[in-house]
């Protein structure tokens, strides 16, 4: 492993990060994403050695590196709120930490500018970090970051002062610079398409823990925890008891008489289980069809919201309720409105089965 | 007052004072205002120089009392003094202070020639006890070998006492009234200098032109120079001039 | 359009400025003229301004030195004795001058430190290192007193950052800690340096005021008024207003184009 | 573990700090017991203990009144002179309090404004409000220099936040710009209230020294210096000292206290 | 009108907030948006009266507040950093406003408790605002500009350090709150979810002007500028010419022989006009189909790209490009695949046409 975070454990205040365990190849992407206050920045900045833990270990290549000074860890941070040298111009705060390495003026320039023009701010140059706007400044907090080539990059939300061009730029570009130079990422975000777009590895913190980590198909299509199931937006999951199996395929019983069918691999101590459907993958009829699904419900549509380009529908089918997406157009085509009766499908492939472990909070 | 009758005298009176004088002055001030209930004497203290510098600039005061006499010529060419007013009061005795014990063994003005010794004197220009240090050692022959030996020229006389029980110097020349009241005295010795080889000073009194209450400011003259007044000059190491 | 309270806090400054410039303007309206230039060439003066200067530029910059990583530790660091030291530290101020002079001598002097200073060679006393020392720990209190508060006022995340970006901690404050308290380095370093041209007691004493040799401006300014020329007493308390001007000016205006955008 | 620069730094503090601490201990060693109990019980002693810290108090406290105001529209508001004044402000902390002393004796003496004052029935000469004006104006631009300063590192940006949520431009000064430069406030408090105390030849020449009626603590141990009395004086010194120390370590404690998290 | 900006100029170094011109009623909710450094933090701050317009008006009610000192204008602001008072813990930040208008503590409590409560910061009112989370610090900016019931509430991105679920959860709480006491808002937000949620009216800045602004529908349905629609993101916009009409609708050539016809009862004097359709808006399918849909096209898919929980695709029609979105479910019915051809169709009513003002620049 490239860098390993052994049980770190930081205590400030009330708060308490609690053994976190984290492990990264070189050149992997993790994204980390949680709840506000759950623990991330914190986490971030005791990796690289702004609060030192009370317990457990950073190790990087082997080596630990948890007593080590911030300078000789190699890692370099974009903070959440930029912290820019207000008395150095733009140019001087991305020329900072090249200018530890490099002597040569015109290397720097050219480095500097460079830099600046691919996060198109290379026309701020000159000016005082305290005039610049929100997004302007976090470019810049960015550019200083990443200019030095780190072996070891954390970002805490780097793009949350962002418009959504830029914003999709900026990915693209990081991208891109991180696959160039073999960095190391972990990447804090609130921002779901950070983790679409970039992580190869997804972690979710809640108080303080690390709930789940893994790759983004298995924390987004296998959530082991229900929050973290509900946090990353699958928001179909239901109690249920599984009453029976065909083959591969459990039944689970969610209310009486519903039964849905799960192809999930699950280890079972007990039939008390959570159901987990992300509302993505139900598909909406007027008429039942014949097809490779095995769940087909009929339903009552009860609710129609919008939300962006999409609209949600929520569906009740028995005593449960059903959240689905689709698009306008599609909506508008099946003539949906309330109370009409509707069909839904859903592949047995796509039910993920979960431990029971506590009782399921929606927000 | 109104009720007190006429001469008993009240009010304030602004006396400029040498620094010499301070304790006997306190003194004399505390008993004449004990004396005539109603007075207030204001005494400001300082060397020659700071005196006539207030006068100068202030032209207030009524009464000045110098720690040397050639004060009051300069004061009088400037116009500054009531003329017929100037009496002498007390002699103002250079000596020499050495630290307790003497242990560099100095008996004699001589001896502050003796290579190897630290000698402070007061400057010989801003000081009364510097300019006589010159005349006496001038007198004694031995002024250049004396200047090898100073190490400070101290432009105000209290560095001097300060320098000598701090042990900074072996000995300095400065006024006896200095060297055996205050209560320095248990930290020095002091050496008195033969009356023929010594330079003595005079302490004056006179009226300022300037004064407002020249009634309360000849009674306080009478008061500092009669018998009662030199018997408290006395006590505080000054020689009357008789 | 002024507001209130602008209008309030302008007038304020403008009075109490204006006191001070008649308070100080009075000192021009006294000297006659030939009296003045007579004096102002006079060896007397020329030497102490030299002394005055040279001293006051030695001690002040010692007194950075020193202050700058002292107020450092004990904004920055916890260890014992630190709220015992501080308030050591601020005690000097309170001394009038001549109390440090005092204590200073005695240590000085012959008993303790001051003979083995003297087997070394080393003469302190009555010498001009003995006003270096003087104005040093008279001025050394104000300049930590007000790093101190300065460095209170940096955060420390900048500090972080800088380190992570591959700078060592003599570096980072070398490159950040520092400018970013620019502004009380300069507070503290007018402080300091006028307190060093104006300290009199405390020089008087351990340097002895020796005419021509130890007598810093200050004591020129003390032995003329003493000797009744008033003149060349004024002429020389003109001279210390002119060059204090003159280098606070030279000094203010520097830093305000230096510090825009900083504070 | 510590890190080579705070163990220098610490260092540094720590030596310089226990110099001070020998130079002012050195003030104990002196005196004899019996000398030192006499004076401190003697009415010239309590005299002039009392009127350096009712003067000093008082001085102190109209100088941060006019100090903050000033600094502030300095450090905020531009006007026409502004960095003229600036440095005007500067001036008197270079001069030795003696000019100081000087000038305004001159100035309040009798040719302009002290004969208009003496007809109002307010002497300032030889007086204690003589003591304070002196101590005044020579605490003063020491307050000015260190609060200028310090509201240069407060953000503008709070007082506005405040004035939106509906405070005017007082409150606003007296909720959030005050205490925001409680740092620099209390920085300058300590300096302001140290020199008022340790004040010498200003307040001797304006107050004139006059035995138990305006003779400082300083004056007293100028006085009793002068003529030998050296167990008075340092009785005097010690006793300052001891005054000094404890206003001093009582207000960075409570600083301390009140200071968390604010800077 | 109870909120009218006139004519607002303001000059900062390069920067020139130029003309702009905003009216809201009573309760409006106007959302801001516009790329990073396009002047909306500016807007917002002079507005509040922190910079002084170098000319130009703000009237409320009627009555120039232009230059009323910023207490008497009942303007509260949420800014885009924060500034929260370091010398006060959480619960008097948050009362800070309150204490002027109420004298009564137990009053005073019970509103900041509540408030706090409400924005689930109720467990961190003894805390020093340094210490809290990026998250955290925003919620409580946002109780004590919300807490004093201002007339006009100005919010500069306010959720943009907080997930999803908070963020949403905030939405909803907002929306209530500024309905409740009529407040009339405006808002600076980069995420489109707070556009399509809360906004009544859309304005859109971009170099210190206001492009555009309207209704949500007027902005989003009808850009009147190529920027716009390509900001707001109309990804399918094209060149075109005017080559006839039929009846109501226009025909208009974006390339030899690809005729779109258009509803948009556009004013023309040049027949250059920009064609824009949203890519929500076009529906695929393997067959012709009859239908009420005017604009049918066959393409060619080029590629397939996952964002999020949708996939767009890019299809070639002739020598233009198209792009469109749709579930993974209906791509992987439809078989899609690069090289696969496909068919297009979209209504003429969701053919926009603007004026062809510059040449149009990809991002
Ligand atoms: N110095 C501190 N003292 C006490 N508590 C602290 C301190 N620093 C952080 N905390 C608390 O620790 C928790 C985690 O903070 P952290 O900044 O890591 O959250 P986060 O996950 O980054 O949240 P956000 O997404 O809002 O930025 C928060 O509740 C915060 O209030
Ligand atoms: N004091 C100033 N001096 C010079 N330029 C300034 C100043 N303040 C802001 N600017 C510039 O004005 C432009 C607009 O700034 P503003 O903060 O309004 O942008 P914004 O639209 O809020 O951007 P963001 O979405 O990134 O916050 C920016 O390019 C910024 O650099
Ligand atoms: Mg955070
Ligand atoms: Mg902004």
């Amino acid at each position: 492993m490239f860098l390993d975070v052994q049980n770190l454990s930081v205590k400030l205040g009330q708060f308490h990060l609690h053994d976190v365990n984290l492990s990264l190849e070189k050149n992997d992407y993790m994204v980390i994403i949680g709840p506000t206050g759950s623990g991330k920045s914190v986490l971030l900045e005791t990796i690289a050695g702004f609060f030192t833990p009370d317990k457990g270990e950073v190790i990087m290549e082997g080596k630990k590196i948890t007593n080590q000074s911030p300078e000789n860890r190699g890692i370099s941070i974009v903070y959440q709120d930029y912290v820019l040298f207000p008395h150095m111009n733009v140019f001087e705060n991305i020329a900072y930490g090249l200018r530890k390495k490099i002597q040569k003026d015109s290397f720097i320039s050219s480095k500097v500018e460079k830099m600046a023009k691919m996060l198109q701010i290379d026309h701020l140059l000159s000016r005082n970090p305290e005039t610049l706007s929100g997004g302007e400044k976090q470019r810049v907090a960015i550019a200083r970051s990443l200019v030095v080539e780190p072996n070891i990059l954390l970002m805490d939300e780097p793009f949350a002062a962002l418009d959504v061009n830029t914003h999709a730029y900026l990915t693209t570009l990081i991208k891109n610079v991180i696959n160039k130079h073999q960095t190391t990422c972990i990447h804090v975000s609130h921002n779901f398409n950070d983790v679409y777009n970039l992580a190869e590895k997804v972690a979710v913190m809640k108080d303080g823990k690390i709930l789940q980590q893994g790759t983004l198909h298995d924390v987004f299509s296998r959530p082991t925890h229900n929050f973290v199931a509900d946090f990353v937006g699958v928001h179909n999951v239901f109690q249920g008891e599984i009453v029976g199996h065909d083959k591969s395929l459990l039944q689970i019983e969610i209310d009486p008489g519903i039964i849905i069918h799960s192809s999930d691999d699950f280890q079972h101590d007990s039939n008390d289980v959570m159901v987990a459907i992300r509302p993505e993958n139900i598909i909406f009829s007027n008429e039942k069809f014949v097809s490779s699904v095995r769940n087909q419900l009929k339903g009552v549509v009860k609710d129609i919201f919008e939300v962006g380009h999409t609209v949600w529908i929520e569906v009740q089918v028995g005593d449960v309720t059903f959240r689905g997406v689709l698009t306008p157009n599609s909506c508008e085509s099946l003539g949906i409105k309330r109370e009409k009766e509707i069909y839904l499908s859903f592949k047995s492939l796509n039910v993920n089965l979960m431990e029971c472990r506590d009782a399921y909070h929606s927000i | 007052g109104i009720f007190t009758g006429g001469n008993s005298a009240e009010g304030n009176l602004t006396v400029l004072a040498g620094a010499g004088t301070i304790l006997a002055m306190d003194d004399l001030k505390a008993s004449f205002e004990e004396k005539n209930p109603g007075t207030t004497i204001n005494i400001q203290y300082g060397n020659s120089g700071e005196l006539f510098s207030t006068l100068n600039t202030q032209k207030s005061a009524d009464m000045v009392i110098p720690g040397d006499l050639t004060f009051m010529e300069k004061a009088e060419s400037k116009g500054y003094l009531e003329n017929d007013t100037i009496k002498p009061i007390v002699y103002h005795i250079p000596v020499i202070a050495v630290q307790k014990g003497n242990p560099k063994n100095i008996t004699s003005l001589k001896d502050l020639g003796n290579p190897g010794l630290k000698i402070g004197l007061g400057d010989t220009n801003g000081t009364a006890v510097g300019k006589q240090s010159i005349k006496i050692l001038n007198k004694t022959g031995n002024l250049n070998a004396v200047k090898n030996n100073v190490v400070v020229y101290a432009p105000t006389v209290n560095q001097l006492m300060t320098y000598i029980t701090s042990g900074q110097v072996d000995a300095v020349i400065l006024m006896e009234e200095i060297a055996t009241t205050g209560k320095g005295q248990d930290k020095i010795e002091v050496i008195k200098i033969p009356e023929d080889q010594n330079a003595i000073a005079t302490i004056g009194v006179s009226l300022t032109v300037f004064t407002q209450n020249k009634n309360l400011a000849t009674q306080f003259e009478d008061y500092i120079t009669s018998p009662e007044g030199l018997e408290i000059w006395k006590k505080h190491g000054f020689k009357p001039v008789q | 359009m002024r507001s209130k309270l602008e209008i309030i806090f302008i007038s304020i400054s403008f009075i109490f400025t204006a006191f001070l410039f008649i308070i100080i303007g009075t000192l021009f309206i006294m000297p006659s003229t030939e009296g003045f230039l007579s004096a102002i060439f006079s060896n007397e003066l020329l030497a102490s301004i030299k002394l005055t200067l040279s001293t006051s530029v030695l001690a002040a910059f010692c007194v950075i030195l020193v202050a700058v990583p002292t107020a450092y530790s004990l904004s920055r660091y916890s260890f014992p004795l630190k709220s015992l030291i501080k308030s050591i530290l601020d005690l000097p101020m309170a001394f009038p001058e001549i109390v440090l002079g005092i204590a200073l001598l005695m240590i000085l002097g012959d008993r303790f430190l001051g003979s083995w200073l003297e087997s070394l060679g080393i003469d302190i006393v009555f010498t001009t290192t003995g006003i270096i020392i003087a104005q040093f720990f008279v001025a050394l209190p104000y300049a930590v007193r007000i790093l101190y508060s300065t460095f209170n006022y940096v955060n420390p995340r900048y500090e972080f950052v800088s380190r992570s970006l591959g700078y060592g901690e003599f570096e980072t404050f070398r490159k950040i800690t520092l400018p970013l308290a620019k502004g009380g380095i300069f507070a503290s370093s007018v402080v300091t340096l006028a307190r060093c041209i104006g300290t009199f007691a405390a020089v008087l004493l351990v340097g002895g005021g020796t005419y021509l040799k130890t007598e810093t401006l200050p004591i020129a300014i003390y032995y003329n008024l003493s000797l009744g020329n008033i003149d060349t007493a004024i002429t020389a308390a003109i001279i210390l207003v002119l060059i204090s001007f003159g280098a606070i000016f030279v000094m203010e205006k520097y830093a305000h184009e230096n510090m825009e955008g900083v504070n």
